[in-house]
């Protein structure tokens, strides 16, 4: 089976297109039986868009059979990599008794294993805050004055010693939050919303395929 | 005794503390658990998946016989084509359906959500009975936050010049950005600390044992600087 | 000559080794937990908007609870995920917990057992509170969710078929829906639900957020979502006002810690730019 | 949108950009560097080309090519630090294209095009040892940055570096702004990007987007003086049965 070129290169972009039409249609087209096939749609659609993790799956085994193999520096972590993603997956999957993560045994690695691990990885990041808040936060210009006084505002108002130091501490905050906030977010999520529509324009046109990959 | 509830903890606080071993230097540890990390965020992934794909397609097909849910599973198992060279456009078929439909989704709820009622939100009916501190309805701070919304969105006009009236509102728009950035910026730190506060609160739970791995560390901790150090005095 | 001997401190004071700068954070975030302080817990008007849209759920209410975080944000959001189980609970909501995390999943089922005993063998799972775990591919996931429940989720958490639990049955498409409440900390989050199920249902919405999120979804209020909670400190404010529904908060010691380390980042910044501005001063003399 | 996409593409109207102080810093930056004799260093953001930020990656890129042109003319060294494998060869041929136009293809070296690590932190931790390892004399961040943000604009900081970034994730500006000399601020990466390529696609688009910002701006004035007034006219008008 041989497909043109062209065939090859335009197919994508008409189901692109095709897709996102069915989607948007059924929000301005009231017709039942049509609405009914888009439900029963959306969840083809899910299933489908299921499938997509094997990529990551593959991906990963391929990079780190890799580094294995040559016995690059590392590559014991890279055993461990695997021996994490293939026995959570056995876990999960193969022995779990069609239970999957409601097993106990997947749940209890899930909680003592996977759970602290992200959860530590990501509390790093209060370091780095309280660091580069002492060495590189600087008021340097008007702006940035503006920004650190209203951050600090907000730090006081938003923990109890704020308000235990200075009653206002709370109100400053919420007025901060309902008014200044929200004008600048909403002014910014209306830029953003206008973005997005341009750019799912251009997805629905072919005038963007970067998601299709190389050269297309 | 040793126990799986006791393992459990102990397993979630040697981890924990290899991971902010990093803050001594970067080592082997904190880069095993970060591999042990990655393995399993991706396992969990395509466990979950499994579960989907199973309950909703895969069961109904082989115990109900409801073969209409042959054509999602074909098209998802085209995913895989991403690997070959010869045959990659195959796998821009099932991620041209998945996009554009997650796009088509997107757009058309946008106009409404994120636009038109942003608008209206602005332009809602005022009350002077409002409280000042915290509503957005009192009249003074509907004005308020008009003004400040349309400065914002003047500064992100690109096709005319910032000259006259429109380098001011661009200015009332950036400052208006900067104190909610502020807002941003207390917020962030709030919530970071926040994660750093939840790890902390389980190390040292005095009802758990994790605490129990704290002196440990400390001492592999030393003794790792010591030899690191006689080893720098011999050179 | 003193002017150069406070720049050089200065100077000094920037060059600090930053693993001093770490232990000074743990020492301040630690030592609260381990004694705490016990300050008085102050109250946001988002937390008092979301407390007083929960006190209107009628008993018999099909609540929809959505977990969309991941383990990273479990310290801010899992307390409140247990806070307002507890409160719909006391409601006499019909809870209906799920997820569009694939990470946050597992977190329905333990948030469950902690507010109510058990989960699935409780005697009341399927009668006022089910568990439809994972649903993928975020908003679209939403929108089929909101088009066909069962047909979204033909099976619960634990692989029983949704259409025989009992207070399914009465739940079909987004319509019937009372209130969804978000607890989330990122894409798919508080956009795609107001999107994808309060505008097109008219559904009351409510979200709870990690605090980086807060300022940015703080637009949607009070229009199209009715309340809030705000990181840990929404939490914590939230379990004050449960206090009379016998709700045991544990948040009290954290926000003393959350109290110190927002005065050592304050003190921070402060010091930095003290040395900073002093210096620019030097220079222009 | 359409029609102003459609009009830019076709070339029947070209819509012209703004002046973008950002640009102007970037030169100032790279100047300094030249005085000072020492490097350069960008990023482009260590999103890909995925549909949600790829508009932010590939902004970053245009305002590469600008500042390798500079920084071919004055021969001061650049850095470029990529997270994304696939952004690498882009970007590569991004920065020799831009030595060649300033008839310096000689002084084109590949191997400061890195790829550091697709680890979120690990290229962090690398692009911070490299600002310090080269002494950077300007540190220019373009495109969609994360939580390393923060890493970045402290490691430049330290380094005594002129730094100018812009991101459109809001949640990163805030540290932008009180970390660096001057911060591009959401979409005006955009706009820069389209201001150097003069891509009429991205011309089009922001176009297109001005005009809607223009409708949303009459709204809001008009709905608020209204509101003020005591009518409710325009409110119930746009929440009506139209959407």
């Amino acid at each position: 089976m041989k497909l043109s070129a062209t065939i090859r290169r335009s197919l994508p972009l008409v189901i692109t297109f095709i897709a996102g039409l069915l989607a948007i249609g059924d929000y301005y087209l009231k017709v039942k039986v049509f609405n009914d096939f888009i439900t029963q749609w959306m969840k083809f659609v899910n299933v489908a868009a299921a499938f997509a993790v094997i990529i990551g799956y593959v991906t990963l085994t391929r990079i780190h059979t890799r580094r294995l193999n040559q016995r690059r520096e590392g590559w014991y972590n890279s055993v461990a990599l695997l021996i994490g993603m293939y026995a959570f997956f056995l876990l999960g999957v193969v022995f779990s008794e069609g239970k999957f993560t409601a097993h106990p045994a997947y749940t209890y690695w899930f909680n003592n294993l996977y759970v602290p691990l992200d959860a530590t990885i990501f509390s790093m990041l209060a370091f780095y805050i309280a660091s580069a808040a002492y060495r590189a936060f600087r008021m340097r210009t008007t702006e940035a004055t503006i920004l650190l006084v209203s951050a600090v505002l907000v730090m006081l108002g938003r923990a109890p010693v704020g308000p235990a130091i200075w009653p206002a501490f709370g109100p400053i905050t919420s007025w901060i939050m309902a008014v200044p906030n929200s004008a600048g977010m909403r002014g910014i999520t209306i830029g953003i919303a206008l973005g997005v529509m341009s750019m799912g324009l251009r997805v629905l046109l072919g005038r963007e395929r970067g998601y299709l990959g190389p050269g297309a | 005794m040793i126990t799986p509830e006791i393992v459990g903890p102990l397993i979630a606080a040697a981890f924990t503390l290899m991971v902010y071993s990093f803050f001594y230097r970067e080592n082997k540890a904190y880069r095993f658990a970060e591999h042990v990390f990655i393995g399993l965020a991706v396992a969990h992934g395509t466990v979950i998946s499994s579960k989907y794909v199973w309950d909703v397609a895969l069961s109904p097909l082989i115990t109900k016989g409801e073969a209409f849910w042959i054509l999602p599973i074909l098209v998802g198992l085209l995913f895989p084509f991403f690997f070959s060279k010869k045959y990659f456009w195959v796998y821009r078929i099932p991620i041209s359906i998945v996009v554009g439909t997650g796009v088509g989704i997107g757009m058309a709820g946008l106009i409404r959500s994120q636009f038109i009622d942003q608008i209206v939100q602005t332009i809602a009916p005022v009350s002077p009975k409002a409280d000042i501190w915290s509503s957005g309805s009192h009249p003074i701070n509907a004005l308020l936050i008009a003004i400040g919304t349309l400065g914002t969105l003047l500064f992100f006009i690109f096709t005319r010049e910032q000259k006259g009236l429109l380098l001011y509102a661009s200015h009332i728009g950036r400052w208006t950005m900067m104190i909610a950035f502020g807002a941003a910026f207390g917020f962030t730190v709030m919530a970071r600390m926040s994660l750093l506060i939840g790890r902390m609160q389980f190390l040292l739970d005095p009802s758990g044992i994790a605490w129990y791995l704290i002196p440990v560390a400390i001492v592999v901790l030393a003794v790792v600087a010591f030899a690191e150090r006689s080893k720098g005095a011999k050179k | 000559m003193t002017e150069e001997n406070e720049m050089s401190f200065f100077d000094k004071l920037e060059k600090v080794d930053p693993r001093l700068i770490y232990i000074l954070v743990f020492l301040i975030v630690s030592l609260p937990l381990i004694r705490p302080l016990g300050l008085p817990i102050s109250m946001s008007p988002m937390t008092i908007a979301f407390y007083d849209a929960v006190e209107k759920v009628m008993p018999g209410d099909v609540v929809i609870v959505s977990i969309d975080y991941s383990a990273a944000s479990s310290p801010e959001q899992y307390p409140q995920t247990k806070a307002v189980m507890h409160h719909l609970a006391t409601k006499g909501a019909k809870i209906i917990g799920l997820g569009f995390w694939a990470d946050g999943t597992p977190f329905i089922d333990s948030a469950f057992k902690d507010v109510l005993g058990k989960s699935k063998d409780h005697p009341k799972y399927g009668t006022d509170f089910v568990n439809l775990g994972w649903i993928p591919n975020g908003e679209v996931g939403m929108k089929a969710l909101g088009g066909d429940v069962q047909g979204t989720c033909p099976k619960d958490y634990y692989g029983t078929s949704t259409g025989t639990l009992p207070m399914m049955k009465e739940v079909k498409t987004g319509r019937d829906f009372k209130m969804v409440i978000t607890l989330s900390s990122g894409t798919p989050g508080v956009p795609e639900w107001i999107r994808q199920i309060q505008a097109q249902y008219g559904v009351t919405f409510l979200y709870g957020v990690t605090a980086v999120s807060a300022p940015g979804v703080r637009i949607y209020f009070p229009a199209q979502a009715a309340g809030g909670l705000e990181g840990l400190a929404g939490a914590a404010e939230y379990e004050v006002l449960l206090i009379k529904y016998g709700y045991k908060g544990t948040l009290a010691p954290p926000m003393d810690s959350q109290s110190l380390s927002h005065l050592l980042v304050i003190i921070f910044i402060v010091l930095g730019n003290v040395g900073y501005v002093l210096k620019k001063h030097g220079k222009a003399k | 949108m359409l029609a102003t996409l459609y009009m830019s593409v076709k070339g029947i109207s070209k819509p012209t950009i703004r002046k973008i102080a950002g640009l102007d810093a970037i030169g100032e930056a790279v100047g300094r560097a030249t005085e000072m004799g020492r490097p350069i260093h960008f990023s482009p953001g260590i999103g890909g080309l995925g549909t949600d930020v790829a508009p932010q990656t590939l902004a970053g890129l245009s305002v590469l090519a600008y500042i390798a042109e500079l920084a071919a003319k004055y021969k001061t060294t650049l850095w470029t630090t990529i997270r994304q494998a696939e952004v690498q060869p882009l970007a590569a041929e991004i920065v020799r294209q831009s030595y060649l136009k300033a008839g310096a293809a000689e002084a084109y070296d590949e191997d400061k095009v890195i790829f550091l690590s697709t680890a979120q932190f690990a290229y962090a931790s690398g692009v911070v040892g490299l600002m310090h390892r080269e002494k950077v004399a300007a540190n220019i961040m373009i495109g969609g940055f994360w939580a390393e943000s923060l890493l970045f604009a402290e490691g430049g900081y330290l380094a005594g570096a002129i730094q100018v970034a812009g991101t459109a994730n809001t949640a990163q500006i805030p540290f932008f702004v009180a970390a660096c000399d001057y911060c591009l601020i959401g979409e005006e990466i955009l706009a820069a990007g389209a201001y150097i390529s003069r891509d009429p696609v991205q011309l089009g688009a922001i176009w297109g987007q001005d005009c809607a910002k223009f409708i949303a701006i009459i709204l809001v004035a008009v709905g608020i003086i209204l509101s003020l007034a005591g009518s409710d006219y325009l409110w119930k008008v746009l929440r009506g049965p139209l959407w």
